[in-house]
């Protein structure tokens, strides 16, 4: 009969007015992400062992870095890396290339910027800074052998300290949760903790300070900061929120 | 029709081409390399006697001093392919069409025409189809500077 | 509750004739404050009725529609025609600029224009005429006007298309519309839009006369430019019709009166056939709201499920279905009646 | 006597029914198309000159952006054309992930086919469902490659990740809902009258005509001919499958819906089938990682993607980098016979024509 497949699209258009939404309401409810889901591109600069592979896979010369000879062996020392993202396809080559897993994609999309400027990712990595924050650990390659340095002399090692120190602040400032995920345990405690020292500028110095001179200390007060925040969190959280 | 035998169909073509045709092969195709003056016929012999119906691709390579025409064809539904080649001097970049003998021939030679700068005789509507019409240079040729 | 706005005009009238004004000039005075009101209650609804759309529509398609200014996005409509007003007015610079820019003024006035013989409730009617049916029908053709002014003062191809099919939608459309109306007017013996709706106390004509109903339904859509029969405006062929040159304001008053339409028409349609302001319990001007509604959604609910007939088709469907039968439901209906007559009835 | 007068009218560059920046110039009498012309370009950003500077690992994500709508296809085709110039063998593990891929994208490209169809008649409700279901099929891509749209996860000689232990789950719990997917098509979309009338009889193109024109895919199969370059001249493993060629009768807009719509169901019946033989073993065979092919080889091969037959041709000179490489598009030929297929036709039937020949812009202007 004439009219039945008519018949037969409203009645499913009906049955769909009745049912439930499919749609995310984005800004408050993050999309589900799989696990392998490319987002911005990251640089962990304890890894890099300056290879060059990842430019030269790169298909849109995305990436740049800046390097010059270490003196003391073979190796390169790595100065500054930089990500051109607004030409990045995310492919993944550049990924795949790299031998020691310095690059990888975060789970982060919103990577929009008001200028074109922003869009560029610059790690600089100032060359004291790298003698301190690369104390290699967990990375297989060492990239800077501190022990094979001259004992420096006291004014001089003054002079180092305080230089180290404000190479410290930038890179808390700049990469907070890299720089402190060796005083604490996990990730999400060096994210917190990374929070707290970004809010406030004082707590971030002393900590600097505390982390060129005393390590233990540093970890000592990191964690203390780390529970007094989570506390204040759960307080807040128990009062404040209503549960979903 | 039934499958052609390839080895067959050189051999005649070889006899009606004379030494116009030189024959080649690889793991994929019988490669039929023509003189661009002889092209026409042969292809609407391709087309007519042996049932190769369908052109499935047709472009162009620079290399330098020549610019190698490239047909691949095909049969449907028997499923015969083969490939035809021909070269024209750079100097003088100009093929017949083959408009004439399949339709599909007419975008894909203005393309060829747009982006590789070889004019085809002919053709009935020979301009440029991919880039805008006060396009200078066709890019696919190597010497064409890109700009960066 | 039943007499409260035909109490409220009677206050007012008397209270005019009591500050020594004439009757004549207190009845002046009234029906400007009729108008003001309809004018009032045409606009609120149209914003009602846009966030409706989209919200029916949304959950037809299982997404939410608006819902982020006010509750349910019921302000979102707002937003919307604030940020049309305050848009910049750009009149291309090669159109009739007299005639691009009264068309939208027209096609409002038109729309409102509808209002006055349409019983919003038992004696709520502005000017209740006893050829109603016969001034809404001339009056709402009067609209194709405007959408010709709009496309041939656009100065635009596509524009102008949009209008010619308007026009050729409009002379196909307007016969089965009004023939499936006579129907009703035969059973009813009248034209006086609250004498029809008087008539269905007993049984709806939706009941005597359900093939009217149908073509009267269909030739409605056609007549509201409503999808599936939207073609002036047609956005996936058209582009927008015979608005694509219109913006801000100017394109939101062809919204506006497009909603209008839809709300006079929805609403004539539950005079004529739906019982009018019958109904149990309810007060009589509630009664025509929630079925004027109701056919705004059924309305609704076609549009969002339909893919866009052809113009050929869509003439030759009037011109081949609609017509011959609406002219067979005359038929029967006029003979129905002599025969129910000669039983007595 | 009344005069009329032929105009000239553009649809598109900027269009809602163009499907990104076509742009026909019709020639019209009212509302009939007497002519059309059709200028392309508007996206082309000269993918085969690009190819010349880069390596062949380094185009690969290149190629995705090609047909996008279904991006695995055209990387597969890429692929699998480097891998025959250089006679790598690709493990059996990848090659069945690439059918898996290849065939999610093929429906893909599919469903967009059809819902797009639905909003260019009107019928916007049937595009929100079509991408309802595609989303899952996205998510699957997101699952594996970690790419939605753009997926760049073939690789020369393999496949960039193995699938992750969640994929076959889900590829089940598709194949499971898809036929209620399709009944909801068959209803709302494929049995309206109205888009019926619209479609059938409008657009016809003959048998020989789409040889002649070089038309191919399901654009060719609903003229009725049996040609498919899975089973014609089979690539990859496709030997291997089970599954028939949807044919159409009269080469109408009609036609082609049907056997879009039919070839969706036997693409999941190639998916089923390759589930079920999916082997353990490596995804990527072992490639050179800078590539060279041998100075002097070039390579013709083409598959069949989701709009008919993509081919590559590619010229090496012994570099890493390609001498020459043409895309053979399907979009790019299917698209020349628009203006054959619509002439004496309405306004409103180009529109349906554009939308059931498929083209994808950014494979047709490369």
């Amino acid at each position: 009969m004439k009219g039945k497949g008519l018949l037969e699209g409203l009645w499913i258009t009906l049955r769909h007015l009745f049912e439930r939404e499919i749609t995310i309401q984005y800004p408050e409810q993050m999309p589900y992400l799989q696990e392998r889901f490319r987002g911005c591109l990251q640089f962990d600069y304890k890894k890099c062992i300056v290879c060059g592979l990842c430019t030269k896979a790169c298909p849109n010369n995305v990436l740049s870095y800046e390097s010059e000879p270490d003196p003391n062996s073979k190796k390169k020392l790595l100065i500054s890396y930089t990500i051109d993202l607004q030409y990045c396809m995310f492919c993944n080559l550049c990924v795949e290339a790299c031998p020691t897993g310095t690059l990888y994609f975060n789970h982060n999309f919103e990577l929009s910027e008001y200028q074109r400027d922003d869009i560029k990712i610059v790690y600089e990595i100032p060359r004291s800074a790298q003698a301190v924050i690369s104390e290699p650990v967990d990375s297989p390659i060492e990239m800077v052998d501190s022990d094979s340095e001259p004992a420096p002399q006291p004014d001089e090692e003054e002079a180092k300290k305080q230089k180290q120190i404000n190479a410290m602040i930038t890179a808390l400032q700049k990469n907070p949760v890299k720089a402190v995920s060796k005083l604490v345990e996990s990730e999400d405690q060096a994210r917190i903790l990374a929070d707290i020292l970004q809010a406030d500028e004082k707590k971030l110095i002393r900590m600097a300070t505390m982390m060129i001179e005393d390590r233990e200390k540093a970890g000592k007060v990191a964690l203390a900061f780390v529970n007094k925040e989570l506390k204040d969190r759960q307080q807040e959280g128990g009062a404040g929120n209503e549960p979903e | 029709m039934s499958k052609i035998n390839p080895e067959k169909m050189i051999t005649e073509l070889q006899e009606l081409m004379g030494d116009k045709l030189q024959v080649g092969s690889d793991d994929y195709f019988n490669w039929l390399i023509i003189n661009p003056d002889a092209m026409l016929g042969l292809m609407q012999c391709l087309k007519n006697d042996y049932g190769f119906n369908y052109l499935a691709n047709l472009t162009s390579v620079d290399y330098g001093d020549a610019f190698e025409m490239i047909y691949h064809l095909y049969s449907i539904p028997d499923n015969n392919k083969v490939a035809v080649k021909t070269r024209v001097p750079a100097e003088a970049a100009q093929v017949d069409s083959l408009v004439s003998v399949w339709s599909t021939a007419d975008w894909q030679e203005r393309e060829v025409f747009d982006l590789m700068g070889i004019t085809f005789k002919g053709h009935p509507n020979m301009i440029r189809i991919l880039l805008p019409d006060e396009f200078e240079g066709h890019p696919l040729r190597k010497d064409f500077k890109l700009e960066r | 509750m039943e007499n409260w706005f035909v109490n409220i005009a009677y206050a007012l009238t008397n209270w005019l004739t009591g500050l020594g004004l004439s009757a004549g000039l207190a009845d002046f005075i009234l029906l400007v404050v009729q108008w003001v009101c309809i004018i009032i209650i045409v606009t609120l609804n149209v914003i009602v009725l846009i966030w409706l759309e989209r919200k029916v529509s949304g959950f037809i398609q299982q997404r939410l529609g608006p819902n982020r200014l006010g509750p349910f996005g019921m302000f979102q409509t707002i937003a919307d025609a604030i940020k049309l007003l305050t848009k910049e007015d750009i009149i291309p610079s090669a159109t009739d600029k007299l005639i691009f820019r009264t068309a939208p003024m027209f096609f409002i006035i038109i729309s409102v224009m509808l209002y006055v013989v349409l019983p919003m409730g038992e004696n709520m009617v502005i000017a209740d005429l006893n050829a109603g049916v016969f001034y809404f029908i001339s009056v709402g053709s009067l609209t194709t006007i405007c959408l010709l002014m709009a496309g041939w003062g656009s100065n635009n191809k596509w524009s102008l298309l949009g209008a010619m099919r308007s026009v050729a939608q409009m002379i196909s459309y307007e016969i089965p519309l009004a023939f499936s109306l006579l129907g009703v007017i035969m059973i009813a013996g009248s034209m006086r839009l609250s004498d029809i709706a008087a008539a269905q106390s007993n049984v709806w004509f939706i009941v005597l006369q359900p093939v009217a109903f149908i073509t009267y339904f269909i030739a409605a859509t056609a007549e509201l430019n409503r999808g599936p029969f939207d073609m002036p405006e047609a956005e996936q062929e058209l582009t927008a019709g015979a608005y694509t040159e219109y913006t801000g304001m100017r394109w939101a008053l062809f919204f506006l009166a497009e909603y209008t339409n839809l709300v006079a028409v929805s609403a004539l349609m539950s005079t004529m056939f739906l019982g009018g302001w019958q109904g149990p319990f309810l007060p009589s001007w509630l009664w025509i709201i929630i079925k004027t509604y109701l056919v705004m959604i059924v309305f609704m609910w076609l549009k969002w499920t339909f893919p866009r007939i052809r113009m050929d088709h869509l003439m030759s469907f009037s011109w081949k279905v609609l017509i011959p039968v609406t002219l067979a439901n005359i038929l029967v209906t006029g003979i129905a009646l002599q025969v129910f007559k000669g039983m007595g009835w | 006597m009344l005069q009329t007068e032929q105009y000239t009218i553009n649809i598109g560059p900027q269009h809602p029914s163009t499907h990104g920046g076509l742009h026909v110039e019709a020639v019209m009498d009212g509302e009939h198309i007497v002519d059309s012309i059709v200028h392309l370009g508007y996206v082309h950003r000269s993918v085969e000159k690009i190819a010349e500077s880069r390596t062949y690992p380094q185009f690969v994500p290149y190629t995705s952006r090609l047909d996008y709508l279904a991006s695995h296809l055209p990387t597969l085709g890429y692929c699998q054309t480097v891998e025959k110039m250089l006679g790598v063998t690709v493990p059996e593990r990848a090659e069945y992930i690439r059918v898996i891929m290849a065939e999610f994208s093929r429906i893909a490209s599919h469903l967009l086919f059809v819902g797009s169809l639905a909003i260019d008649l009107g019928a916007t409700t049937g595009l929100i469902y079509c991408f309802r279901d595609r989303e899952r099929i996205m998510d699957l891509f997101e699952m594996t490659s970690g790419q939605r749209l753009i997926a760049s996860y073939m690789r020369i000689g393999g496949i960039s990740h193995d699938i992750p232990d969640t994929f076959i789950p889900a590829v089940r719990s598709y194949i499971a809902d898809f036929p209620k997917m399709i009944e909801e098509y068959e209803g709302l979309i494929v049995g309206n009258e109205i888009l019926q009338a619209r479609l059938k009889g409008i657009g016809v193109l003959n048998a020989e005509e789409a040889i002649e024109y070089g038309v191919t895919g399901p654009n060719l199969r609903a003229c009725g001919v049996e040609y498919d370059i899975r089973k014609a001249d089979p690539y990859g493993i496709y030997d291997r499958f089970e599954f028939d060629l949807p044919l159409g009768s009269k080469g109408d807009s009609w036609d082609r819906l049907l056997v879009r719509i039919e070839e969706m169901v036997q693409s999941v019946r190639i998916i089923e089938q390759a589930l079920e033989a999916l082997p353990e073993g490596d995804i990527k065979a072992k490639v050179p990682r800078i590539i060279k092919p041998d100075k002097g080889s070039e390579v013709y091969h083409r598959i069949e993607s989701s709009k008919g037959e993509l081919g590559y041709y590619i010229v090496a000179d012994g570099g890493e980098k390609p001498y020459r490489l043409h895309v053979r598009a399907p979009s790019f030929v299917n698209l020349m016979v628009l203006p054959v297929i619509s002439r004496g036709e309405k306004l409103q039937d180009i529109i349906a024509n554009i939308a059931t020949l498929d083209p994808v812009l950014g494979e047709s202007d490369r």
